[in-house]
Order: C-alpha cells, then structure tokens, then sequence
C-alpha cells in the first residue's frame, strides 16, 4: 500500500493492521522522517512538500515493487505526506514486514534510498531569512547507486 | 505535435505557471529538443533550460534522461532533482 | 534506554514518547521481532523466553554503548520479553533515532545482531510434537561477524 | 575457592537446578579448569561438559571465552548459545 496525504499517520495503528492476524512475520522494520528544525545550519520554521500527482503514487508503488521483487517480503507500507509541516511533524513512513530480519531491513532501507532520488517531492523551507527550495543531495544519490553495483 | 508540458518547484514558480499545452515544430521530439526550444522564449526560460540548472524530466509520469522522445498527445514534465523523504 | 519485561509494549507509545519536542531527530528506524507460526518447519504453539536476570539489561545497555560510539545517534530505545508468548505476539523492539537516516538503518541492524548473539536469551518452543530449544543459527553469528571486519 | 555457579537452558534442564555454591581446588581457576571438574561428576555432567556440547560462559555477567580466570566470591554461568530477539 501507498499513499500520498496531508494528514498525519499513525505509526503504531499501521503496524498494529500489518501484523494483526497474521502469524508468518518474523520482522517489521520501519522507518519515520521527521521535519528537524535545523537543516543545513540553518533554523527551519516550516517546510512544504510540492509533489506530481499524477506521478507520485505510481512512482512510490515501482520503488516498492522493485522491494519485493529483490528480497521476501510479506508486506510494504508506505506514506508520504504533502502540505505545509513544522519542525517535530512526521513527513514519510515505510514499513516492511518479512520472516526474517536482514530482508526487512535491506528493503526498509532501499525504499528509502530510491523515494529519496526517484519519487517526485520538492522541499521548501521557511526560515526567519526567508523562504528556498531545497537543495537534492550527493549524498542521497550515493546511497541509491549502492544498490545497482 | 501537441503535447502537455508541466512545471514544479522553482522551475514553476520562475516562469509563474504549472501546466501548457504546446504545439512543437515537426523536429522537436526528443527532451533535449525540447529543452532547446524552450530556451528560446527569453531570458528566464533560457536560466532554466539551456544546461546551468540541472532540470529532469518525465514523460506521462515515468522519469527519463534527456534522450527519451515523446508522442502527440504525450504529458512531459520538468522539474528540479527531487527532495522529498 | 533498555528494558526487559513480561508485559507487551506499545511502539507507536514508544515512538510517540522518543520523538515529542525532539526536532533534531530526522530519521527513527525500528525493528519490532515477532513470534511465527512456523520455525524451521514446525509449527509453533507457544514461545518462552528464558533469561539470566542479572545480565540481561547490562548486556543489552552494553550492546546500545557500542552502538552509539559508532554512529551519531540521539537515542536508543530495547524493549525484550520474556514469558511465554504465541505466534503473532511481539518479542522485542529496537528503536533508533538520529538526524539522519543512514546511521539509523545502521545501529539498528547492529543492534539486532548484537542482541541475537551476545544477550543472554533462550527461546523454547512448543508445538503438538512437544517441547525443543531453539538452536542458535550460523547466519546469526555471521551477521554480527560482519560489523567487525 | 568458594564461587556460586549458574546454569540456563537446557543445561539447567539437564542437571535439573539453576545453581549452586561450589568449593574448589586450587588449580580450578579458568572455565576450562572448571568444565573439566563438573564433566567429571558423572554422565549427565559429562555429556555437558566435556566439549560436544557448545557450551558459553559468563563471570559476573559479562561474557567471556574459555580462557577466562575467576576469582574467589565470583558468579559463574553457563549457557548454551544464545537465541533471544
């Protein structure tokens, strides 16, 4: 499942229907981003997340898809909000669930890697100096290339 | 041919709109293309779109490189790296 | 924090708890380990967990010192029960959080492999053929070996 | 030396109690020293204690490899390979 919102999650709800009635999980890993009030030395007052909708959804569910056709995975969850968020706000949450630790982890964390470079979201940050658009980081791009070596 | 264009984040606000439809010349087929011919319009089209911004692209909502061609009727979109997570 | 209990425990309490007037945390990756149905194709009526008391926590907040001298880390949350459980019952959280994700990812997984191979824990399983003590799997010992290359 | 020796698992299934407070000669100082003298309590003890079994040990809670040395008052466990998590 994925989804797109404006609302806020919650993460203890959604992993509580993930595993409810079903005895062949062995490991949930998930994952919380959450807005920090201070990125790249500079305070944050608010952040808006833009996005393509057309694109978005359909773009999370290929990066998910690649997930479960790279390791065994029961189940993957993901939900990115949109709109304006405050420092502490929750913006993206990925849940998998496996039999086994390592598969969850390593997805967990690909999904990550990939929504971070491929999946059509756009930060702007507010701050006392004003409103930017963040910048795309080398450092995101490092993290996806590590998995096609 | 015609086709839909889209716009998001600082290349939208720049030129002040989100979406055209466009009617290209017969050689304009290909992002680059594409590219090229919007950098034409003046100024502010040409900051965007002649190589100092990196812009990337899709064509009805599938990322592609510079290389891909699209189609009458095809909905093209560019817009910065993206930054979201 | 380490903690070993009876009692289950709720992550979206405890995620709710680590995060509240925290806005440096960017990333929070946990991992939550359940009892399965089926362990090495038996079928698994119930799960108990033996401990040796006055290790357990010590061993644990060991493991979480290690891991927080290896990455940046703001918190580090290991929640294990003991008792006897059944299948779909939840056994152990690991919770991390840090400003970014990638040491998250990390200390989590190490943490994991950390507990599965040094924390004083012995599960004993039954199912309709009887009772048996888990053995230890090679693949866990290798996935703690490989932090220390 | 006096020290107080612990059993989990099913080594404490085995011998059928979790621990006792043990006497012992002066040249029984390492886990190996004192997995030779339990082995030879009879053949429950051997079968634990002898090396077929991979059996792990503790001193005051941490720990420790074969090699290890113990003092006189110290807390000695033994327990089969851990399987928590």
């Amino acid at each position: 499942m994925v989804k797109v919102q404006t609302e806020d999650f919650d993460v203890g709800m959604v992993l509580a229907a993930m595993r409810h009635g079903n005895p062949s999980i062995g490991a949930m890993v998930s994952f919380v981003g959450l807005v920090r009030d201070l990125n790249d030395n500079a305070s944050v007052t608010t952040l808006t997340l833009e996005h393509y909708p057309d694109m978005t959804e359909k773009s999370l569910q290929a990066i998910v898809d690649q997930a479960k056709h790279r390791w065994e995975l029961l189940d993957v969850v993901v939900i990115h909000r949109v709109g304006t968020l405050k420092p502490t706000d929750q913006i993206v949450l990925v849940v998998v669930t496996s039999a086994h630790r390592q598969a969850a982890f390593l997805a967990c964390e690909f999904v990550m890697d990939y929504l971070k470079t491929q999946a059509p979201f756009w930060k702007k940050e507010t701050s006392p100096q004003g409103a930017h658009w963040v910048e795309a980081k080398t450092s995101d791009d490092e993290a996806q290339a590590r998995w096609t070596q | 041919m015609h086709i839909k264009v889209l716009y998001f984040a600082r290349i939208k606000e720049a030129i002040n709109y989100s979406s055209e439809d466009v009617n290209l010349p017969d050689d304009v087929e290909s992002i680059t293309a594409l590219k090229h011919w919007l950098a034409q319009r003046g100024e502010v089209w040409a900051n965007l779109f002649s190589g100092q911004l990196v812009v990337r692209a899709a064509i009805n909502h599938n990322l592609v490189d510079d290389l891909a061609t699209f189609d009458d009727g095809d909905e093209v979109a560019f817009f910065p790296p993206v930054t979201g997570g």
